[in-house]
């Protein structure tokens, strides 16, 4: 420290240190008297507590450090320390489900068994297979099978009856057991099987049953008009059942029972109110009437001041949760208090979603994609505690430590160092809990914004869409390339092109579909196909980022017209992804914007941005040039 | 079991770190005293510091032959000449040793890199036994593998 | 059906219903070595040695040995001593071992040089009483100790924690865990240490793993010793193991070279559950696997059957075998952690019983993994005793006034080192930025007793944080430091001390311990001495008056109150 | 019928040739041990193996596969029976079983010592697991990814039945016959009591 002397000293070394939700970074660079920079080395590190909090020090010191070992410096030559002003941002997440189908009196059973035995049509009355030894001939009859009973035994029974004239049309079974009783029988009938709950199939009721060939639908039951001829229902009737054909729909089998007032409904629940105050107005909207009412709620009180969901519901739950996570983290000892009344939602990210769930008072577990709404929430505060993160930094290098500017401002700064950029440049910094928006105008003024929703809720999507129940195996979905093992020596990817290996694969991968990790292939625990994992991921990934990208860059962009933005470039953690980029480019190509990843010094990709841009700022006030004026 | 040489240490030098601290050193060089709460705080030690030396594991072995444990002994001079081949290279030893994993060859070049690179003529001489057994009991890896 | 079944008295209904009749038993086949220690099929003793080497052992050309003879002839066996100790008569050794006017020093040198069919001659002279008495002269070190499980049904660390500080603070000197789910161990090794060192400083912790990471996480100091690593009596069943004599002497080097302490583990009823028994019955191929052990200059054994317990305790005279082999390890100079660790009867009865031979006499570590948690979070498929024998075993030690390692403790302290071990773990979670532990996770396990009492952790973040426990390299000395900075310093003071132990080699040596003021205990410092009654490891003084207490007593100043 | 206890079945492998490679790819092999069905005739808790061999075929031709048993007698390892039939087996699925009950699904491209689900815990397999494992072994057999039949833990298994399965393992061992080749048999069910075939 004794070396350094600000006022005569040629070249004065600094770091600027930006602290993100997740990662700290470091930039270490030499500052001529006359402003110019030499970038010396970076480092990068995860943060320590929540963003903007004083547990950040160690995170900020590690990387100070690191950078320095990679320079070759010492810690004592270091002269000033620049911090981002980090406010902390705070994301929750919730989702409500909105819709729910029931199925009264047991009218329908339609969840569609992998083996289900036969084909055709049977309608007649159903009857216990422990009656059909009394049954009269005669007359039609569904067979019901309890759980329990021996393929050969049902068989025998069947076919016992038959012999004797009672004339078997189909039946319905508790055990996986159609396709063997059906090649048990001396005359073929459709047989629907699987049905846990079979001991609530009314008896003595009309009922039809439908199987399809293989790779084939229903095509009687799924029909209103089938619905009606085979139980000869009159216009009213018919309109009833409707709801049962729909939920038919897509089935390789089903069974439709006749009750007096059986019904499938498809109903809404009311999931109560988002309260959005801002613009000088106060909205109200319910939750369950979607993602689209709901952003246009949102898009009605910009900028938003606060919002409150109702108490009791998940989303209340939610919004006041992360209002006190936020006012715990700014509590900090010998600091006043921040009222959580000063604790304001700045945005809310609502999207349409569904989720398997199982249908209420089926017979065999149907599972129905009912609707939900997926809403992150974000806060952020104004009063920050990096001036106590700075102190600590200052006492433990020995060198002076300043606040530095904000965030958006210095990222900016930073993604100008991406060759081929120029002003005017708005960047997007998509990070795990929020994406944040910033534009350079050609004149040197700079806003920024930060949306709610980014990689978690992701992860959230993927891990409900396909009913994963596991957030680490979602994870993995959004982050890696998908593959089919197809035998133990290849794998087909998700582009279709086979890859071949010397090492048999592990044997829990074998025929699964798989995420292609560093430490290799993972199955994807879902019977879904790979199309399908792959669609749900793209869709999720582009409800969220696409969707957030175009939100935030109307939000600083002039005029809210995105064909004023000439250069974006994307940041942060996610910018590193292997299809967000392009999916967010390709929404932006029809705008005429040039989009792309950034590449801050050449050198570091998405990285550093903001780190590499307080230097910048610092270069330039003492060079004392112009400055981009706080927004 | 050849003969060892007279031990300087006897049983009631045990335990070193109370009687002879002064014997104990770090393999970095630092005195056994060094190892402080001190010394931990301020980030003076490494990792390094928390291993034992080869003079120490020696002097263990001299114990073990006053208190009458020969085999101990000979594993302690073992790991004595052990203590310089890396981790990775420890584990991919031991997995050579397993049965029908190398060849009289490779088990050959191992014994010559253990008696040569690391100066461990005890370390060798158990590899060139386990050779020879395996030999015998046909546990050398088979030259065209047969995982049918 | 109509069928109907002879009918039976209402007494034998009563014994039906007696869970021993849950347990399962079979009759002996010795052909197949499904016997326990008496058969006609197991070698006749013999050496005989030229050249300064054996050229035949126990009937058996050299030309004709197997890995198992070979390894034994070149490495366990005294080579300059063998044709006179085995020469003696068997009896004549069996009488040495129990008479309390031979020394230990004087039987180990007989027992030097015996080959494995003399050994086990010898010791089926013995009745279990016998054994028992050999065993109380033969232990190599003076003062019996006992070793812990502390494991968690969802691999909770810090249920792991509380439950290991409990557990030193009852009186563990040694305290095992393993993982349900294997990536969670660098969390749940990290909390086994920390809470040990909170219960009792100087308790010594493993982590039973495959060979690489057990390695890994014991070079790091995060864990202090080793046991899983296996061997068998059989070459058959060695390879089937994949491994050999060779490799396991190489591991064992290993450990050595790097400071950390390790046992081998053996145990009747291996070869013959694998199918692989050659015709030869549980104990002699017991012996060859002790006897390979000492060949390796590994310095002690985890033996009595183990995870095969249910083999040896189906045949007649099976537990009697199982105390011989426990005798045997002893009286190869090696130290025995010995058994009693696995589910062994459903009769209480019966768990009690199993435990006599080696409680009675004492043993290095009189359970190689007494479980320290209800048995229902024991990952090492239960363990004969649990949390709920606590008071049981702490009975019969005060009843026989036998030392087994344990004592009772008063409520009020075992709250406290569950709170303080459930703290340091938040404190130093929270200093290396792993996933935090609530207050309400220490509330709830200062006063749980299984995994169901805990909060749920989200175990992404666990194994997130796991994983990076080991890519950012952190070690034993990370967490005397986070300790230490917390505010923890006693803690991180006991660690740091176990920690320079590696440096010094100390608890490299036979049945080496570390007290509670981190001096290292074995057998060259703690010598067994048992020369006869009055002499020997003794339960007196203040040791005695601490096994006294147990959670009810009634005062004999005023019996309206307990003391306690 | 449900309450009805249904009457004991019956089972012999009628041998019907030497164990050739299938051709079809729509089968799985299913393998069993030198003492199935002969020296045995149930497992450790006495489900009786026609009851095993009926359930795991049963498995299979739901799903819409074929079956083809075949009998071992010169090994009673399980990984070499399990991966012995299933490069037999046209599909290169197989289900090797052990007269005790330890069952193991193996594909032939596996190392022997592998395998695509292993059910060690023998006294735990009741009619309603070999059912799954058939159902599984033919799912992989066209190439679907069954979900892994749920395994179950007993601590209490050791104290009652290690020893017995011990014994019982080497009693199979007893009745291999070095040399012999494995042949191909036709299950035939019978009923106790009846003469009608099932």
């Amino acid at each position: 420290m004794t070396t350094v002397d600000p006022g005569r000293s040629p070249a004065r070394l600094v770091v600027g240190v930006d602290i993100g939700n997740s990662t700290t970074e470091a930039c270490l660079a030499s500052i001529g008297p006359d402003g110019s920079i030499t970038y010396l080395a970076t480092d990068l590190t995860r943060t320590t507590g929540v963003k903007g909090t004083p547990d950040n020090t160690a995170g900020a010191l590690t990387a100070v450090r690191g950078a320095l070992e990679r320079a070759g410096r010492r810690v004592g030559e270091v002269h000033t320390v620049l911090l981002n002003e980090a406010t902390p941002v705070i994301s929750g997440l919730a989702m409500e489900t909105i819709t729910e189908t029931i199925i009264t009196e047991s009218t329908m059973i339609g969840h569609n068994p992998a083996t289900p035995g036969g084909e055709g049509l049977g309608v007649g009355t159903t009857v216990p297979v422990g009656a059909l030894p009394e049954q009269a001939p005669g007359q039609p009859v569904v067979c019901v099978v309890p759980a329990g009973a021996d393929f050969d035994d049902v068989a025998a029974a069947v076919n016992a009856a038959v012999r004797r004239g009672v004339d078997v049309v189909a039946a319905v079974l508790a055990g996986d057991d159609a396709v063997l009783v059906t090649n048990r029988l001396d005359r073929p009938i459709p047989v629907v099987d699987e049905v846990a709950a079979v001991e609530r199939v009314p008896l003595g009721m009309l009922a039809a049953v439908e199987v399809a060939a293989p790779g084939r639908t229903i095509r009687t039951l799924s029909n209103s008009y089938g619905l009606a001829t085979v139980f000869e229902l009159d216009p009213a009737q018919t309109r009833q059942v409707s709801p049962v054909a729909r939920a038919l729909t897509g089935n390789r089998s089903a069974v439709v029972v006749r009750t007096p007032t059986g019904d499938v409904t498809d109903r809404r629940i009311p999931v109560g109110e988002l309260v959005l105050r801002g613009a000088g107005k106060t909205l109200r909207v319910d939750v369950d009437a979607g993602a689209e009412a709901i952003m246009d709620t949102v898009a009605r009180v910009q900028p938003l001041d606060d919002a409150h969901g109702e108490p009791g519901t998940h989303v209340g739950g939610m919004l006041a949760q992360v209002r006190d996570t936020m006012a715990d983290v700014m509590d900090v000892a010998g600091q006043p208090d921040v009222p959580v009344s000063e604790i304001a939602i700045r945005d809310v990210l609502a999207v349409d979603t569904f989720v398997p769930a199982e249908v209420r008072g089926g017979l065999a577990g149907e599972v129905a994609l009912e609707n939900a709404v997926a809403l992150a929430a974000m806060v952020r505060t104004s009063r920050s505690r990096m001036q106590l993160v700075a102190d600590l930094v200052s006492e433990q290098l020995g060198a002076a430590a300043e606040i530095g500017g904000v965030e958006g401002e210095m990222a900016v700064g930073g993604a100008l160092t991406t060759p081929g950029v120029d002003r005017p440049v708005a960047v997007l910094d998509l990070g795990g809990g929020s994406t944040d928006a910033a534009l350079l105008t050609r004149e040197g003024e700079c806003t920024a914004v930060h949306v709610a929703g980014a990689g978690e809720l992701v992860t959230k999507l993927i891990d409900s869409e396909l009913a994963l129940d596991d957030r680490e195996t979602a994870e993995s979905v959004k982050r890696f390339p998908l593959a089919k093992v197809e035998s133990f020596f290849h794998v087909r990817h998700e582009d279709g092109t086979v890859q071949f290996s010397d090492q048999p694969l592990p044997p829990h991968v074998f025929a699964r579909v798989v995420v292609l990790t560093p430490d290799g292939p993972a199955p994807v625990p879902t019977w879904h196909g790979l199309d399908h994992v792959r669609r749900v991921r793209r869709e999720a990934k582009r409800r969220v980022f696409v969707v957030n990208a175009l939100r935030a860059l109307r939000q600083v962009a002039p005029g809210a017209n995105l064909r004023a933005l000439d250069f974006v470039v994307l940041l942060g953690g996610s910018a590193l992804d292997f299809e967000i980029p392009d999916l967010i480019a390709d929404a932006l190509a029809p705008h005429g914007v040039v989009c792309g990843t950034g590449n801050v010094l050449g050198t570091e990709g998405p990285r550093n941005a903001v780190a590499s841009g307080l230097v910048r700022a610092h270069a330039a006030v003492l060079a004392e040039g112009a400055r981009c004026p706080a927004s | 079991m050849s003969a060892q040489p007279p031990p300087e240490l006897t049983a009631a030098d045990y335990p070193l770190s109370i009687k002879h601290p002064e014997l104990l050193r770090t393999p970095t060089g630092k005195p056994i005293t060094a190892l402080t709460m001190d010394a931990v705080v301020s980030g003076e030690l490494s990792a390094e510091d928390l291993r034992i030396a080869p003079e120490t594991l020696q002097l263990q072995a001299q114990l073990a032959d006053a208190s009458g444990r020969p085999q101990l002994a000979a594993n302690f001079r073992r790991a004595a000449e052990m203590t310089a081949i890396p981790d990775t290279e420890v584990l991919a030893m031991y997995n050579a040793l397993r049965p029908r994993a190398a060849t009289a060859a490779q088990l050959g070049e191992l014994a010559d890199r253990l008696g040569g690179t690391y100066g461990a003529p005890v370390c060798a001489a158990l590899v060139r036994e386990a050779a020879e057994v395996y030999a015998r009991r046909d546990l050398l890896a088979r030259p065209t593998a047969d995982v049918g | 059906m109509t069928s109907t079944k002879p009918r039976t008295s209402t007494r034998t209904e009563v014994l039906e219903s007696r869970p021993v009749n849950l347990d399962g038993f079979v009759e002996e086949w010795p052909e197949k070595g499904l016997v326990a220690m008496e058969s006609d099929f197991d070698p006749a003793p013999s050496v005989r040695v030229e050249d300064g080497r054996i050229v035949e052992l126990d009937g058996k050309a050299r030309a004709d040995f197997d890995f198992m003879d070979t390894f034994i002839a070149n490495h366990a066996i005294d080579v300059a001593s063998a044709e006179e100790c085995t020469a003696i008569p068997s009896v004549d050794i069996a009488r040495m071992l129990i008479d309390p006017g031979v020394s230990r020093g004087q039987v180990l040198a007989v027992t030097r040089g015996l080959t494995p069919a003399k050994i086990l001659d010898v010791v089926k002279l013995m009745n279990v009483v016998e054994i028992m008495q050999a065993m109380q002269k033969m232990r190599a070190r003076r003062t019996p100790a006992n070793q812990g499980h502390s494991t968690s049904a969802r691999d909770n660390p810090v249920q792991v924690a509380v439950d290991a500080a409990e557990g030193a603070l009852r009186g563990f000197a040694e305290l095992e865990t393993t993982l349900g789910v294997v990536r969670y161990a660098p969390l749940v090794a990290i909390a086994l240490q920390v809470g040990g060192q909170v219960g009792r400083g100087g308790v010594l912790t493993q982590c039973a793993l495959e060979e690489a990471t057990e390695l890994e996480l014991g070079m790091r100091g995060i864990t202090a010793y080793a046991e899983t690593i296996s061997i068998y009596g059989t070459e058959s069943v060695f390879v089937d193991g994949d491994d050999t004599p060779w490799s396991k002497a190489f591991l064992a080097s290993a450990y050595a070279s790097r400071g950390i302490k390790m046992r081998f583990t053996s145990g009747t009823g291996s070869e013959v559950q694998m199918g692989n028994a050659e015709g030869k019955s549980m104990l002699y191929l017991e012996i060859r696997c002790i006897l390979m052990a000492k060949g390796a200059g590994v310095q002690g054994l985890q033996n009595g059957s183990i995870s095969c317990i249910g083999v040896p305790g189906a045949v007649p005279g099976g537990i009697r075998a199982v105390a011989a082999e426990n005798l045997v390890a002893s009286m190869v100079d090696l130290e025995c952690a010995s058994g009693n660790d696995q589910s062994f009867s459903h009769s209480s009865m019966r768990r009690t019983a199993r435990l006599m031979p080696q409680l009675l006499p004492g043993t290095d570590f009189v359970c190689s993994g007494y479980s320290a948690v209800p048995n229902a979070d024991n990952m090492f498929a239960g363990s004969n005793f649990d949390t709920e024998d606590y008071d049981d075993w702490n009975t019969i030690q005060r009843d026989l006034q036998v030392d087994g390692g344990l004592r009772h403790v008063r409520e009020a302290e075992v709250l406290q080192v569950r709170n303080k071990a459930a703290r340091a773990l938040q404190a130093l979670f929270a200093h290396l930025d792993l996933p935090p532990i609530t207050d309400d996770e220490v509330e709830a396990a200062t006063y749980a007793d299984s995994s169901n009492d805990y909060p749920l952790r989200d175990v992404l973040s666990d194994l997130k944080g796991a994983q990076s426990v080991m890519e950012r390299g952190i070690t034993g000395l990370d967490l005397v430091r986070g300790l230490e900075t917390t505010g923890f310093h006693d803690v991180a003071e006991s660690l740091l001390s176990v920690l320079r132990q590696r440096v010094s080699g100390d608890l490299l040596q036979t049945s080496a311990v570390l007290t509670a003021d981190f001096t290292p205990l074995s057998a060259i410092n703690d010598v067994n001495d048992y020369a006869g009654p009055g002499t020997g490891y003794r339960l007196a003084g203040e040791r005695w008056e601490e096994l006294k207490k147990l959670r009810h007593v009634t005062s004999a100043t005023n019996p309206e109150t307990e003391v306690g | 019928m449900t309450t009805a206890t249904t009457p004991e079945r019956t089972l012999t492998l009628r041998e019907i040739g030497p164990a050739g490679r299938g051709t079809r790819p729509d089968e799985v092999v299913i393998a069993v041990s030198p003492a199935f069905a002969g020296h045995f005739t149930k497992t450790i808790v006495d489900v009786p193996h026609a009851e095993v061999l009926r359930q795991v075929l049963a498995g299979i031709e739901e799903q819409g596969v074929t079956a083809r048993v075949i009998q071992v007698f010169d090994t009673a390892d399980l990984a070499a029976i399990s991966h012995g039939g299933a490069k037999l087996s046209g599909s290169g699925i197989a289900v090797g079983i052990l007269s005790r009950g330890t069952t193991m699904i193996h594909q032939k491209d596996l190392p022997r010592l592998s395998n695509l689900e292993l059910f060690p815990q023998s006294p735990l397999l009741d009619p309603a697991v070999f059912r799954m494992i058939g159902s599984n072994a033919a799912q992989y057999a066209k190439g679907e990814s069954p979900q892994p039949v749920p395994t179950r833990n007993d601590q209490m298994a050791r104290p009652r039945w290690q020893a017995k399965a011990a014994l019982l393992h080497l009693k199979e061992f007893e009745c291999i016959q070095a040399g012999r080749p494995a042949v191909e048999v036709e299950p035939v069910f019978g009923r106790v009591g009846s003469r009608r075939l099932g």
